[in-house]
C-alpha cells in the first residue's frame, strides 16, 4: 500500500517538510518531557507505594464509576478502607484478587469476614407508628428513629437490597436476610444499614446471635416476641466458655466456637441461628 | 465575533456535556456528590483555559506558518497530556487540601473529550478569530461544564433515594436526567447574537 | 491459546462491553449515533486505531518508563487517529464529512486510552491485539445498533433506506441519544444480570451434585 | 527515585524517540496522502449536465471580494472554477457558509454562463443541518424559489446586493434558509464584482 503511494509520486515528499515536522516535534517533546521529570522531581511527593502497586492492578481506565474521581483516588480511598474493591466493575477479577493481597483481606475466595442480620424481629418487632413515607431504610430512621419500637430493629425498608450489587438480600417476614452463598462479602450493606444492624462476623462462623437488643427480659417482651431476653443461658452451657455476656447481649468469641451448637438448643428465643 | 457572543455559545447554546456531547464519561462517572462534581468542573476549567492560551498560538503561530497543519491532533493532545500532569503534580505539592478537592480529578481530564473539543473549535475559526476569543471560549466553556455537572450532581443525590428497579440504577437513571437537562439546553440553541 | 481468544472475545463484546457495561467511549456514542452508517464507520475507525496502539503500547510498555507513561500512550494513538484521518479524507471523503469533528476525538475516545492503561500496558502483544479488536468490535456493535434504532425511529430509514414517513424528532436530537443510551444500558445490565444468576444457579446446582455425590 | 529506569534523561529521550518517530511517520504520509481541498472538491461538487463539457480549471479567487465565512456576509467564496463546453464558458462558484448554532458548514455550488451572465444551476452540496434530512428538504424548496435568480441577474446592478428585496419563505429551518440565502447574496456579489467586472470598488 505505502509502496504504490511511494511509487507513484516520490518527488512530493518534499524533505523540508518533514524535517520541520521532525523539528516541531523533538521540541515538543523535549520540552515538556523535561518539564514534567522537573516538575516530578521538584515536587516529588512521598506515597504509600502499596498505593502504587493497586494502582498498577487497577483497570486505569479512570472512568469514575467508583464515585471516586479516577484510579488513584479509588487506590487511596481503598487504603483507608472508605470503599470495597466492588466499587470498580472495571477491573477483572484477577487484579481483584491482587489488591485483596496487598490490603491483607482475603477477596470473594471464601472471605475472611461474613455478614449477617443480627435481627428476626420484623412482623414479630411491635411497631411503634406507622410509617408513611419513601420507603428507604435512611430516610425512615431520620424521622423517629424508624417504626419499631426496638431501637436496634431491623426496618425491612431494604436499603441494603438497593446497596447489594450481588442480589444476595430478601426481606423474608419484614427482616432482611442474607444467602451466604451469594454474598461474596463485600461489605456494601454493611455501609450502608442505618441502624448497623448488620454485622461483621470471622469468616469461620458456623452460629450468630440473630438479635442485638441491649435490654432485658421485660423490656424486650414488650418490644418483640422473639428478641434475646439476656437470660444468659447459652454463655453458661458453652463447653469451650466461647460465648459471653456484654450488657444483656450473648457474644461468640469464634476462635474458641467449635459448632457444637449446644448453645442453639438451649436458647429459649431460639435466637442463635445457624450460618449455612 | 464579539465577545459577549463567544461567551454565550459556550456556556449555554453548545454548552460542551448538554449540546456538544464533550466530556460525558467524567460528567456521568464524577457527579455522584456536588462537591466532587464543582472541584471535577473548576479542575476541567481551569485546564481548558490553560489549553486554549497554550495551543491556539501553538496553531496560529507554529503549525500553519509552517505548513504542517496535519501535526495538529498530536501536538495538541500532548500537550494537553503533559499539562495536565505538570499541573497535577505541582497542586499536589503547593496545597493538599486543594489537591483534595480539585486536583484529584485531574488525571481524568487527559481523556476528557471537551478539553480537546476546545481546543478544535478555537483552531476552527468559525468563531473564535482571536487569543483572547480562545481562551474566554476555554474559561466559559468550563464554566458551562461546570454548571452543567452541578446541576447534575444536585439532582443526582436525590435519585439516590428513589427505589428502582435494578438494571436502571447508575449510569441509565442518570443519563435520563441528562436527556431532560439536554431539553432544557435545547431552547439556547437557536439563539446567536 | 484458543480459549484465551475466545474468552477475549466473549470480555470484548459481551461481558466486558465498553460502551454498555463500562460506559466508556460515551461521548462519539451519543453524538454518533444519529445513523447507522456512521457507527460502523466509526466502529472500523476505533477498531483499528484500538488494535494498532495495543499492539504498539503493549509491545514498548517495558520501554517507556511509567511517569511518562500517558503523554507517551497518547502520541502513539494520537499518530493512528491520524493516519486515519488522512486515509478518510483521501479515499472516503463522505464518510470523513459525516464524522466531522468527532474523527479527531477519538484520540481522547476514553476507551482507547483506558485499554491502553488498562490491557495494553501489562498483557504481552498478541492478546493486547485481541483484546483491541474485540474491545472495538463490541464498541462497534453496540454503537451500530445504536444508530439503526435512532435512525428508524429518528429519521423512519435505515442504512440510509427510506422505510416509512413516520418520524419521531426527537430521537435525532441530543435529548434521544441519551435516552436511548440509558435504554440500551439498563437492557444490557437486566439480560447480564439475569444470564449471571443463572450461571450462578448453574454453578450452584453442580456443586451441589458434586457435594451428594 | 531515581533509578535507572526512571532517570530524567531516559524519559524524556524515550519521549522525543517516540516523539520523532510518528512526526516522521506522519511527514512522510501526509504529502502522499494530501488532497489538495480544490482537487477534491472539484471532483465531488463541480458536475454540470451540459454537452460536450470540458475540464474544470481552477480560477484562482480574488481574495478581497471572496470574504471569510465569519465576516458580516456570513458566507465566502471558497473555489472558482471555469469550464469551457463548445463556444460557452461556464463559470462555477463554490460557496461556504458560516456555522452557526446547530448548522455546521454548509456548501453550495453554483454555475454560471459567461455569455449572458444566467445562473444556470445552484446545489446545495454540503448539508451542514443537523437535523437529518428534513431541513435539507425544506432548504432545496427554499433555494427552488429563491433560483428565481434568473431575474435578479438581470437586475445586478448594484454593486453589492439584489436589486429587489424578498423575504426568506418562513418554511421552518431559519439556520439553513438564512445560509441559503447568505449563499446566493455572495454569489451575485462575487459574480458581479469579480466575473463581470464591474467591480465599482
Amino acid at each position: 500500500m505505502l509502496l504504490y503511494l511511494l511509487a507513484n509520486d516520490p518527488n512530493k515528499i518534499n524533505l523540508v517538510s518533514v524535517l520541520i515536522a521532525i523539528a516541531i516535534m523533538l521540541v515538543i517533546a523535549i520540552v515538556f518531557g523535561f518539564l514534567i521529570m522537573v516538575v516530578s522531581k521538584k515536587f516529588a511527593v512521598e506515597t504509600d507505594e502499596r498505593e502504587e502497586v493497586i494502582l498498577g492492578c487497577l483497570a486505569g481506565a479512570n472512568c469514575g464509576g467508583c464515585g471516586k474521581a479516577g484510579c488513584s483516588a479509588f487506590a487511596h480511598s481503598l487504603l483507608e478502607n472508605k470503599s470495597q474493591i466492588d466499587d470498580c466493575a472495571v477491573t477483572d477479577k484477577k487484579n481483584k484478587e491482587k489488591i485483596a493481597q496487598v490490603l491483607g483481606i482475603d477477596y470473594a475466595g471464601g472471605s475472611t469476614y461474613k455478614f449477617v442480620v443480627s435481627c428476626i424481629g420484623g412482623i414479630n418487632a411491635v411497631d411503634q407508628n406507622d410509617y408513611v413515607g419513601v420507603n428507604d431504610c435512611v430516610r425512615q430512621t431520620m424521622t423517629v428513629g424508624g417504626r419499631k419500637l426496638c431501637d436496634t430493629a431491623c426496618l425491612g425498608t431494604g436499603t441494603c437490597i438497593t446497596a447489594c450489587k450481588q442480589d444476595a438480600i430478601k426481606i423474608v417476614d419484614g427482616v432482611a436476610k442474607i444467602d451466604q452463598q451469594l454474598c461474596i462479602a463485600c461489605g456494601a450493606c454493611f455501609n450502608n444499614c442505618p441502624k448497623s444492624v448488620i454485622s461483621k462476623i470471622d469468616g469461620s462462623a458456623k452460629v450468630y446471635i440473630a438479635c442485638s437488643t441491649k435490654c432485658r427480659g421485660k423490656q424486650v417482651m414488650d418490644a418483640c416476641k422473639v428478641g434475646c431476653i439476656g437470660c444468659g443461658i447459652c454463655a453458661k452451657t458453652c463447653p469451650e466458655e466461647a460465648i459471653k455476656m456484654v450488657d444483656n447481649l450473648p457474644v461468640i468469641d469464634y476462635s474458641k466456637c467449635v459448632a457444637c451448637y449446644a448453645c442453639l438448643e438451649k436458647c429459649p428465643r431460639k435466637v442463635i441461628k445457624k450460618l449455612d | 465575533m464579539n465577545y459577549l457572543t463567544i461567551i454565550f455559545t459556550a456556556m449555554l447554546a453548545s454548552n460542551f456535556v448538554l449540546v456538544k456531547f464533550l466530556g460525558i464519561c467524567p460528567f456521568l462517572g464524577v457527579s455522584k456528590n456536588v462537591k466532587s462534581a464543582f472541584g471535577m468542573g473548576i479542575a476541567v476549567t481551569f485546564v481548558m483555559t490553560i489549553t486554549c492560551l497554550i495551543t491556539y498560538p501553538i496553531y496560529t503561530m507554529i503549525l500553519v506558518p509552517l505548513g504542517v497543519e496535519y501535526l495538529e491532533i498530536i501536538v495538541f493532545i500532548f500537550v494537553i497530556a503533559s499539562l495536565v500532569q505538570i499541573i497535577e503534580i505541582i497542586i499536589k505539592k503547593i496545597s493538599k487540601p486543594l489537591y483534595n478537592a480539585m486536583g484529584v480529578y485531574l488525571p481524568l481530564i487527559t481523556t476528557n473529550c471537551a478539553v480537546l473539543g476546545v481546543a478544535e473549535i478555537c483552531i476552527a475559526g468559525d468563531i473564535v478569530v482571536d487569543l483572547l476569543g480562545a481562551v474566554t471560549y476555554g474559561l466559559f466553556g468550563g464554566l458551562g461544564f461546570t454548571l452543567a455537572m452541578i446541576m447534575m450532581s444536585g439532582m443526582r443525590e436525590k435519585l439516590d433515594t428513589l427505589s428502582l428497579p435494578k438494571p436502571l440504577e447508575g449510569f441509565p437513571v442518570s443519563m435520563l436526567l441528562a436527556c431532560f437537562m439536554a431539553m432544557a439546553f435545547n431552547i439556547f440553541v437557536g439563539i446567536s447574537f | 491459546m484458543k480459549n484465551k481468544v475466545k474468552d477475549l472475545a466473549l470480555d470484548g463484546v459481551l461481558r466486558q462491553n465498553p460502551t454498555l457495561k463500562l460506559v466508556l467511549g460515551t461521548c462519539p456514542t451519543l453524538a454518533l449515533t444519529t445513523a447507522a452508517m456512521n457507527g460502523v464507520g466509526m466502529g472500523l475507525a476505533v477498531t483499528f486505531v484500538l488494535m494498532c496502539s495495543n499492539v504498539i503500547i503493549s509491545s514498548l510498555r517495558n520501554i517507556i518508563p511509567s511517569r511518562v507513561r500517558i503523554p507517551a500512550y497518547i502520541l502513539i494513538i494520537a499518530t493512528f487517529v491520524t493516519i486515519v484521518r488522512m486515509f478518510l479524507n483521501k479515499f472516503a471523503p463522505t464518510i470523513a464529512t459525516a464524522m466531522g469533528p468527532y474523527l479527531p476525538l477519538i484520540v481522547v475516545n476514553c476507551i482507547i486510552l483506558g485499554r491502553a492503561e488498562a490491557f495494553a500496558s501489562k498483557n504481552p502483544v498478541l492478546d493486547s491485539m485481541f483484546d483491541g479488536i474485540f474491545m472495538g468490535l463490541g464498541f462497534m456493535l453496540a454503537i451500530t445498533l445504536m444508530g439503526a434504532f435512532r435512525e428508524i425511529l429518528g429519521a423512519g430509514a435505515i442504512f440510509g433506506v427510506k422505510l416509512w414517513d413516520f418520524k419521531i424528532e426527537f430521537f435525532t436530537h441530543a435529548s434521544g441519544a441519551l435516552f436511548t443510551y440509558a435504554i440500551f444500558i439498563a437492557l444490557f445490565t437486566y439480560f447480564s444480570g439475569l444470564y449471571s444468576k443463572k450461571s450462578k444457579q448453574k454453578t450452584l446446582q453442580k456443586d451441589k451434585k458434586e457435594v451428594e455425590a | 527515585m531515581a533509578n535507572k529506569k526512571e532517570s530524567t534523561l531516559r524519559c524524556v529521550l524515550v519521549l522525543s524517540v517516540i516523539a520523532v518517530v510518528c512526526g516522521v511517520l506522519l511527514a512522510v504520509l501526509n504529502p502522499l496522502l494530501y488532497v489538495a481541498p480544490s482537487a477534491e472538491d472539484i471532483s465531488n461538487y463541480f458536475d454540470l449536465p451540459v454537452e460536450n463539457p470540458g475540464e474544470w480549471k481552477v480560477v484562482d479567487l480574488n481574495s478581497e471580494h471572496a470574504g471569510k465565512t465569519t465576516d458580516k456576509s456570513g458566507a465566502a467564496v471558497s473555489l472558482v472554477a471555469q469550464m469551457q463546453a463548445g463556444e460557452e464558458t461556464y463559470y462555477g462558484l463554490l460557496i461556504t457558509t458560516k456555522a452557526s448554532g446547530n448548522l455546521s458548514e454548509c456548501k453550495f455550488v453554483m454555475f454560471f454562463t459567461k455569455s449572458d451572465n444566467k445562473l444556470v444551476d445552484a446545489k446545495m452540496t454540503v448539508d451542514g443541518s443537523s437535523g437529518g434530512k428534513y431541513t435539507y428538504e425544506s432548504a432545496a424548496a427554499a433555494s427552488e424559489n429563491v433560483k428565481k435568480f434568473e431575474e435578479y441577474y438581470v437586475v445586478i446592478n448594484s454593486a453589492t446586493q439584489f436589486d429587489t428585496d424578498y423575504s426568506i419563505p418562513k418554511v421552518g429551518a431559519t439556520l439553513t434558509l438564512t445560509a441559503v440565502d447568505n449563499a446566493f447574496k455572495k454569489a451575485a456579489y462575487y459574480y458581479y464584482n469579480v466575473i463581470m467586472g464591474g467591480g465599482a470598488q
